[in-house]
Formats: structure tokens, C-alpha cells, sequence
């Protein structure tokens, strides 16, 4: 009895993965294609759930659809009501309707031989007996890397060099944002029922952001999940229409911004002064070097996926040096990227320039 | 006992679940969806909490099954609002 | 091989494919992020899937890691993409 | 000396957060780390030489569990190669940006880049690349929007949609890779990989990623804005390295992870949309009405050049003669390294001091930029491949290579490519010695033109003349 319910809530929960993921491709409108995205980035946390990935499913909740889908809501929402900034797609868009037909069914074609290929080699591969040489060694170092949960060991410490490059990786995304132009403006005031929610929701997430971090060590959680709570928190806040989210000013707002990866390889550096290999925490130490490195980390992700809603250099806390009205030099020479002035497209609530106290 | 009382909470909460889906479908108009949605989930996800409470082994994860419910409350209704508040500018056009 | 194992793997190779074709034929700039996104997801099923060991069986962590990095790989790519469809934007309604 | 692995990832990444951090003296801290970087890129190389393939496991953990770094000769080569490149564009760009708030946006973002350069020529784990190519293609797509036109914002945004694509092609094939054999670690894999039919469809995947983000002909459409558009020595980074990484990825996983599972069928596939490359490339690049245009299209036709050398080393049985021609191939990539860069550095300039680039007027540049139009010579001698450069060292093993297996078409492509490379070559320079009718005093900017000048130099007569050490280099590490 217990496999046939298993099996039937599988089929479902497939077929609604599935389908979502079909829905939010094929509909012309962004709006309702974002919320299908973010139906879909649900649902896939439920099936990271039942597939016993519960860390995963925290950061798919958290970051895939969560952020993820604030940023995309908040690109669509200045949109201009039309379907999208239509552009020929990247393949070469044949004028005819006739050929333009014949590329789309040749790349239906593509991809549906892709996908008979890529599941005829899973399931070949699927037999093979190899595959749990890693996991058991996982398992036979647990002990020596200072955290009980293996997910966390793996990635703070077996592979902490890929989590030292994935944190790279997020402030390079953050510093082209930046180079990209102006913050969007801020929110109208919300109404008392949104901002009292605001208030109190603010704090209840810092709160299980520290727990989701010191709970990380021996249980699902740590950094990236606590990290994107915070986030949540301020994101909350700028919702609401608050000037004042949370964000550090000047130098402070660059040291949090470079803090994840600069804590992660002063340590691995320092080992290596000491004799040890690059970030091999020595066992008695691993726990505690672990949770510096999330603590650090968990700041990080917090600051840049915010400035990242944010959508380019918030103007009053990043300050650049160099002329304050970037003078424009010879032509394609490299004159200061013109500060993008605030798209004409309305946002959630028309912001205006200067935020209103609320 | 208890796991006959579980059975009936939860049962009865994807009763409700049900009712909500279905006032999804069938209700004319946005605001009488938006009732089904938050009264009936709602009260549908209290009763689920409530029956998977009494399973879990120790108090602890009850009261987070408990807190998750009053986080969907505040967020479901806080919400509906919004929503409601938007269409009805739309509509008057303020 | 488990039941759980090649049908979510299968599941993944599909929202792969919907994810590329969309992709390429897309016109509009926005649901192309979103099409690469669901993509990623699609391969982050596979990785997840090969992971799993059966119901009460501790699964391999390792994909598990990976899939946690690819997600904030995805996230930190998503929001560059937006920044600058957000710039093309800006200079096209002042271009 | 293994250390040389580390310090060669951690120096850029902490030049990069320095620079984030001390915004006013960006460009000071900049070129101190970039020099550290650079001393370590030559302790690298030493070490290489003395001790052979070099290896350093993170953390201390065995290979399989942890990410182990690697180095034999090819890649010593090319981190030197981009050690050179990228401290010569550093000096470049000190000049070459005019304002402060233009600078401080760029260093950090050029170290980052630097950092995944090389994090990606050391990895010795599939995942590990995944994440360094992500970090590759994110830091060259911000580089690149730094170009203020609309166009580069498009070129931007099309160039970090196909890099997504190509990123997670390599991620479904590593997915596929870590399904049939448990491991990501490339040198175990290379122990136990067999052909079959996980391992073909996962270097299909693999390799169609990675040719979208080399730029391989069919699908190069997105190269030539991005790399037109961008400003000037971030169009040298682009197209000397980036572009490259990922042409030694597919090398590194064709000859070496992956060998015994690579058929002949699809090395001659490689070899013809190579082909295909080198004479679309050319003949796009001489039809180009701006030199910036003109050397993207070039560097199509040269990494074509690259991708012919993949159905000659299968077929070549390993001994003397396939060394030769790894040698050849190397030395052909660092040459167009070497020359693009400094091609690109050297147009940089002609765009900014007579504000436009377009190969129609360039009369008198001859006369107003000597150093810079020398410099330019200089690079076409070695993107043709006359004797003094690398790249005919690189293409005479090419054509040795293609009398020893037979295989004569490939003679015929490179002679038409090399005659197409002279045609769009001359055509520039021919146009830079037009007189104009009242000559102006010639301009010269040092700190701009010093390092184009050593660039074209270094591929054009160092290589050449001094091309033995690369082939003992391949041996002692082989």
C-alpha cells in the first residue's frame, strides 16, 4: 500500500513540475510567465523534500524561487505593459514565416533528441555500481571535519574551494550590476496592514536566519539559507516603502560586500602560513573556523542578493571616487558609464526620487 | 487514539483544501476568490498542523509546525489585502 | 536502480529540454532568463535524483552540494541578465 | 613549489578585493598584485620545467573527495601566457581610463577575471570547472558592459545569455559524468573512463557547451559585438584569453581525460567546423569596415586554425611525431594570444586619440601614430604567420602533421587562410600609410603603446626565435 501512495504522489508531483514548467515557457505574458516561475521553484522545493534533500529545499524556497522570483517581479513590473522587450531570439530569425516555422520544429526536434539522449545515458549510468565510492568517504571523514551535517561538511569543507569561487562569482555579479548604473527609486509608503506585517516579519527572519546559520552545523541549514533570509528581511523592508533597510553606508557597505570571500581566504591562507594545506582546517579547529566562514559568508550573501534587488548602485551608501558629474571624453573612449536615468516605466508605486519617511 | 484524531484533523483539513480549490474555479469574481483562498487554506492548513502536531515526537517541532501556520496566516492575510487593495484601485482607477 | 531515481531523472532531462528550447525561440528577452533558469533546474533534478538512495537510506551528499552552488550561481547570473535588460531598456527609451 | 598553485588563484582574488576595498588607489594596487601574480606564474613554470606535473590537493583531502589542482606543461604555458597578457593590459588600462569612478568599477572586476583565468587553467575537477567558467563568463560580460553604447549592452547581455547556455550544457554532461562513474576528479576519470554510452553523450554535452563559449564557427555569431564593442584592453582579455580557456577545456578533456572514448568521426568534425572557421573568419574579417570588427572576426579564423589540429592528433599514433604537433599547437595558441592582445591594445589607441576606428580613414595614422601602426605590423606578421612569428612554427607543424597522416585538405585551408589573414592584414596597413595632405607631428603615448609594441613583439620574433623551450616544456611534463 505504502508504494502505490508514494508512486501516485510522485506522478503528481511530476506532472505539476512538469506542467508549471511548461506554463511559465509557453505564455507570451512576463508577468504571468515569472509567477509560474515562481510556482514551479515551490513545488521543485517540495521534490527536493521528498527526494531527502532538505538543504537543497530551503535554498530552492529561499533563493530559486524567492529571490529569484523578487528580482524577476521586480524587472517585469517596470516593463511596459507590452509582451516582454521582443528581440529576434539568438538563433538567426529567418524573415519568412514559413522558414521561421521550420527553425522552431528543427529546434523542438533538437531538444527533444537532447532530452532521449540525456535520459537514455542517465538510465545506462543509473546501473552503474560506482557511484558511492564519494558518499561513503564523505561519511568516513564526518567525524574530522568539525560539522555533523554532511551537505555542510561538503561544502565548507571537502569543497570549500568551490564555495570560496561560487561567493566570487556573486560579488562579480553584484560589481557589473554596479557598473551597470543607478538603484531603482524606492517604494511608496505601504499601507498600514503591509507595513505593520513589514515590522514584525523583519525581526522573525533575522531571528530564523540565525537559526537556520548555528543550526546549519549538525542539521539542514547554513549560510546560503540564512544568508537569502536575511535578505528576505530586507527586502521586506524596501518593499514597504523604509529608506533605511538595513544596508551599512560607504566603506562599511564595501566591507560587508567583500567580507564572505575575503574571511574565507584570509583563513585558507593563513593555514597555509602555517604549514597546513590551503583551507585544511585543522580537525580541533574545523567547527569553529566553519562557523567564522558562515557567519562571514551569511553577511555577504545577505548584502549582495539585496543590492542586487536593489538593481545598481544605491547612490547615498555606494560612494565612488572620481569626478561627481562623470564628464564623458572622447567617444567610444571609456567616459563613465552614463548613470541610467530612472526607466520612464512606472514601478510597483510610482517611487519617487527622495523616499518619504514612513 | 491519537492517531485516529491525527487521521480526522487532517482529513478534515484537506476537506477544506479542497473547498478552497474549488471556490478557486468556480467563484466569478477576483474578491470572492481571494475569500476562498485565504479562509478556507487557511483553516485547512490549521487543521493539517494541527493533526501532524500530535505525531510529531517531541514538543519542539510542534510548535514550529504551530509558528509556520501563524506565519501563513499573517503573510495570507496581509496578502489578500494587498491584492484586494490593487484591484480595487485599478478598478476606480485612483 | 530505484523507481524514484530515473523517474525524476527522466523528469529532469525533460525540464532540460523545455528550458533550452525555450531558450532559443523566446522572443521576449525576459522569459529567456527565466527559460535558462528552468533549465538549470532541470539538470539540478538529475543531480538530485542520482543522489537519492531509497526512502529510509542516508542520500549522497556530494550532488547535494553541487546543486546548492549551482543554485546561487543561477541566482547571482539571473541578476546580472536583469541588470541589463533593465540598462537596454533605460538607454532604448532615451536612445 | 606546489604552493605556486595556490598563491596563482588567492593573489588576484585579493588584488580583486583590495582594489573593491581602497577605490583611490585601485590601479596602484592593482598592478603590485598583478606583478606577485606574475612572479608566481614564473615560479609555476620553474617548477613545471624542474619537477614536472605539478599537484596540490585543497584541504588536504584525497582527490576524489576534495578539488585538487594540477598543472603539467600546456597549462604552465598558458598561465604564463596570460600572466604577460593580462600585466600588459594592466599598464595599458592605467592609461587608458579617464576617470576615477570608470577606473575603481574596472579593477576589481579585471582581477576577478584574472582569478577565474586561472582558477579554470588549474582545476583539476569537472564541477570546479563549472564554477570557474561561470566566474570566467559573469567577470567578462560586466567587462564588457563597461562600454558606454548601446551596443555593448546588447553584445553584453547576448554574450551572458550564450554563456548560460554553454554553462549549463558542461553542467548537464559533468552530471552525466558523476551518474556513471561516481567521481569529478578529471585524473581518476581519466584512468577509468571507457567509451560507452554514458561517456559519449556527456562529452557531446560537454563539448557543445564549451564550443559555444570558444566560439567555434557555427556558433560565433555572439563574438564579434562583444568583443567590437567592449572597451579596448578588455577586448585584448577577451579574445587572447577568454576565448581561449575554453578551447583548452575542450583540448584538455579531447586528448587527455577523454581520449580513448574520442572517435575519428568526431575529431574530423572538429577539424571541418575549424576549417569552416578559419575561411568564414578571414574573409568576414576582411570584409570588416572597423579594425575592432576585423580582429574579432580574426580571432574566429585563428581559433579555427586551433580546432584543425584535433583530427591530426588522432590520427597521429603517440611518439615524435604527435609531440611535434602538440608543441605546434601550443605555440600557434600563444602566438595569436601574444598578437590579438596586443592587435587590440594597439587599436585601443587609434580609437582614442582619432575617435573612430573605421579601417576607411585611417590615412596618416602612419605618420601620427608610428609606434602604434609598428605595433599593428607586428601583429600581422604573426596572425599571418610569417617566419620570424610562433604562429609559423605552429602552422609548419600543421602542415607536417597533415603530410604525415594524409589528411592533404588541411594544407589547403591553411594556405588559403594564411593568404586571406596577409589580404585583411595589408589592407589596414597599406590604408595607414596613405599620406594625408598636411601631416601632423607624430603623438606617442607611452604607457599605451609600450605594452602593444612588447605584445606584437613577443609573438612576432620571441616565439619564433625562441620557440624550442615550449616543446621541451611539453616533454618533461608529458
Amino acid at each position: 500500500m505504502n508504494t502505490i501512495t508514494l508512486l501516485v504522489f510522485d506522478g503528481l508531483l511530476l506532472i505539476s513540475i512538469v506542467s508549471l514548467a511548461w506554463a511559465a515557457l509557453a505564455t507570451r505574458d512576463a508577468r504571468r510567465s515569472v509567477i509560474l516561475f515562481m510556482a514551479f521553484g515551490l513545488v521543485l522545493a517540495l521534490a527536493w523534500g521528498r527526494l531527502l534533500a532538505p538543504d537543497v529545499a530551503l535554498a530552492e524556497a529561499a533563493i530559486g524561487a524567492g529571490l529569484s522570483g523578487a528580482l524577476l517581479l521586480a524587472a517585469v513590473s517596470e516593463q511596459p505593459h507590452a509582451a516582454g522587450v521582443v528581440r529576434p531570439s539568438i538563433s538567426q530569425n529567418p524573415g519568412r514565416a514559413g522558414t521561421r516555422t521550420a527553425v522552431r520544429w528543427a529546434i523542438t526536434l533538437l531538444c527533444a533528441g537532447l532530452a532521449g539522449i540525456l535520459g537514455w545515458a542517465l538510465l545506462q549510468g543509473l546501473d552503474s555500481s560506482a557511484r558511492d565510492t564519494l558518499a561513503q568517504a564523505v561519511a568516513a571523514n564526518l567525524a574530522i571535519s568539525g560539522v555533523s551535517n554532511p551537505v555542510t561538511a561538503v561544502l565548507l569543507n571537502f569543497r570549500a574551494y568551490d564555495t570560496l569561487l561560487e561567493l566570487a562569482v556573486l560579488l562579480t555579479a553584484v560589481l557589473g550590476i554596479f557598473a551597470l548604473g543607478q538603484a531603482r527609486p524606492g517604494y511608496q509608503c505601504a499601507g498600514p496592514v503591509f507595513d505593520s506585517l513589514a515590522r514584525w516579519l523583519a525581526p522573525v527572519l533575522v531571528l530564523i536566519a540565525g537559526y537556520l546559520l548555528w543550526v546549519g552545523a549538525h542539521a539542514p541549514g547554513g549560510a546560503f539559507q540564512a544568508g537569502a533570509t536575511l535578505a528576505a528581511a530586507a527586502i521586506v523592508l524596501r518593499l514597504a516603502g523604509r529608506s533605511h533597510i538595513g544596508l551599512p553606508a560607504g566603506g562599511s557597505l564595501r566591507l560587508v560586500t567583500v567580507a564572505g570571500v575575503a574571511v574565507f581566504l584570509l583563513v585558507g591562507l593563513v593555514l597555509l602560513l602555517l604549514g597546513r594545506p590551503f583551507l585544511g582546517y585543522p580537525p580541533a579547529w574545523a567547527g569553529a573556523l566553519i562557523l567564522v566562514i558562515e557567519t562571514a559568508a551569511m553577511l555577504t550573501i545577505a548584502t549582495t542578493l539585496v543590492l542586487a534587488f536593489l538593481g545598481g548602485r544605491p547612490q547615498a551608501l555606494w560612494r565612488e571616487p572620481g569626478v561627481r558629474r562623470d564628464a564623458p571624453p572622447a567617444s567610444d573612449a571609456p567616459g563613465a558609464a552614463a548613470p541610467a536615468n530612472e526607466s520612464a516605466a512606472p514601478s510597483l508605486a510610482a517611487g519617487t526620487q527622495e523616499q518619504t519617511r514612513c | 487514539m491519537i492517531d485516529v484524531l491525527a487521521a480526522v484533523l487532517i482529513l478534515l483539513g484537506l476537506g477544506f483544501y479542497l473547498a478552497g480549490s474549488i471556490g478557486l474555479l468556480r467563484l466569478p469574481d477576483l474578491y470572492a476568490r481571494l475569500h476562498a483562498l485565504t479562509k478556507a487554506d487557511n483553516l485547512g492548513l490549521g487543521l493539517l498542523t494541527a493533526g501532524l502536531a500530535l505525531h510529531a515526537q517531541d514538543l519542539f517541532t510542534s510548535a514550529k509546525l504551530l509558528l509556520i501556520w501563524l506565519a501563513v496566516l499573517a503573510a495570507s492575510a496581509a496578502s489578500a489585502h494587498l491584492i484586494a487593495r490593487h484591484a480595487r484601485r485599478r478598478e476606480t482607477g485612483t | 536502480m530505484l523507481t524514484a531515481q530515473w523517474l525524476y531523472g527522466l523528469t529532469g532531462c525533460v525540464v532540460v529540454a523545455l528550458g533550452l528550447r525555450a531558450a532559443l525561440l523566446h522572443p521576449s528577452l525576459l522569459q529567456r532568463i527565466v527559460a535558462i533558469n528552468v533549465m538549470g533546474s532541470g539538470v539540478f533534478l538529475v543531480l538530485i535524483a542520482v543522489a537519492y538512495r531509497g526512502p529510509g537510506v542516508a542520500p549522497d551528499p556530494v550532488p547535494h552540494a553541487l546543486v546548492l552552488t549551482g543554485i546561487v550561481v543561477a541566482v547571482s547570473a539571473t541578476a546580472l541578465a536583469l541588470a541589463l535588460v533593465r540598462r537596454l531598456r533605460a538607454e532604448r527609451n532615451d536612445g | 613549489m606546489a604552493d605556486a598553485l595556490v598563491w596563482l588563484v588567492a593573489l588576484p582574488l585579493a588584488g580583486a578585493l583590495a582594489t573593491l576595498l581602497l577605490p583611490r588607489a585601485a590601479t596602484a594596487v592593482a598592478l603590485a598584485t598583478g606583478l606577485a601574480t606574475g612572479t608566481a606564474a614564473a615560479a609555476l613554470l620553474y617548477g613545471v620545467a624542474t619537477q614536472g606535473p605539478l599537484h596540490y590537493a585543497i584541504g588536504g583531502w584525497t582527490a576524489g573527495l576534495g578539488i585538487a589542482l594540477r598543472a603539467d606543461g600546456l597549462s604552465a604555458l598558458l598561465v604564463t601566457m596570460t600572466a604577460l597578457v593580462v600585466l600588459a593590459a594592466s599598464v595599458y588600462s592605467s592609461a587608458y581610463f579617464g576617470d576615477g569612478s570608470q577606473r575603481a568599477r574596472f579593477w576589481p572586476l579585471w582581477m576577478l577575471l584574472w582569478t577565474a583565468l586561472n582558477a579554470l587553467l588549474l582545476s583539476g575537477d569537472l564541477f570546479n570547472l563549472y564554477v570557474t567558467l561561470e566566474l570566467l563568463g559573469l567577470s567578462a560580460v560586466a567587462l564588457a558592459a563597461l562600454g558606454t553604447t548601446t551596443a555593448a549592452v546588447q553584445a553584453a547581455l547576448r554574450y551572458l545569455l550564450v554563456g548560460l547556455l554553454g554553462s549549463m550544457l558542461f553542467l548537464a554532461g559533468v552530471s552525466l559524468i558523476y551518474t556513471g562513474y561516481g567521481t569529478l576528479d578529471m585524473a581518476t576519470l581519466a584512468a577509468v573512463v571507457e567509451p560507452g554510452p554514458v561517456v559519449w553523450p556527456a562529452l557531446a554535452l560537454m563539448t557543445a557547451g564549451l564550443l559555444l563559449k570558444t566560439a567555434l564557427f557555427p556558433l560565433h555569431f555572439w563574438l564579434p559585438p562583444a568583443h567590437a564593442s567592449a572597451p579596448a584592453p578588455v577586448s585584448a582579455v577577451l579574445s587572447a584569453l577568454v576565448v581561449k580557456a575554453a578551447f583548452y577545456l575542450v583540448l584538455r578533456l579531447w586528448v587527455d581525460v577523454f581520449a580513448d572514448a574520442v572517435t575519428a568521426a568526431a575529431a574530423a568534425l572538429l577539424g571541418v567546423l575549424g576549417a569552416a572557421a578559419v575561411l568564414w573568419g578571414s574573409w568576414r574579417a576582411l570584409r570588416a569596415a572597423r579594425l575592432k570588427l576585423l580582429a574579432a572576426y580574426s580571432t574566429v579564423a585563428q581559433l579555427g586554425y586551433l580546432f584543425m589540429f584535433f583530427p591530426l592528433l588522432h590520427a597521429l599514433p603517440p611518439g615524435p611525431a604527435r609531440d611535434l604537433a602538440v608543441g605546434g599547437l601550443v605555440i600557434l595558441a600563444l602566438t595569436h594570444g601574444f598578437a590579438k592582445a596586443g592587435l587590440f591594445l594597439a587599436i585601443g589607441v587609434i580609437q582614442q586619440r582619432s575617435g573612430h576606428d573605421t579601417i576607411g580613414e585611417l590615412d596618416g595614422t602612419a605618420q601620427r601614430l608610428p609606434a602604434t601602426t609598428f605595433a599593428i605590423a607586428l601583429a600581422g606578421v604573426a596572425l599571418i604567420g610569417l617566419p620570424p612569428s610562433g604562429a609559423f612554427l605552429g602552422k609548419w607543424q600543421l602542415l607536417a602533421a597533415s603530410f604525415a597522416t594524409g589528411q592533404w585538405w588541411w594544407i589547403v585551408v591553411t594556405a588559403i587562410g594564411s593568404l586571406l589573414a596577409a589580404a585583411y592584414t595589408f589592407r589596414v596597413l597599406g590604408r595607414a600609410f596613405g599620406h594625408r595632405p598636411y601631416p601632423n607631428q607624430p603623438v606617442t603615448v607611452a604607457r599605451e603603446e609600450w605594452p602593444a609594441l612588447l605584445l606584437g613583439a613577443a609573438a612576432a620574433v620571441l616565439l619564433g626565435l625562441a620557440g624550442a623551450p615550449v616543446w621541451k616544456l611539453l616533454e618533461a611534463s608529458a
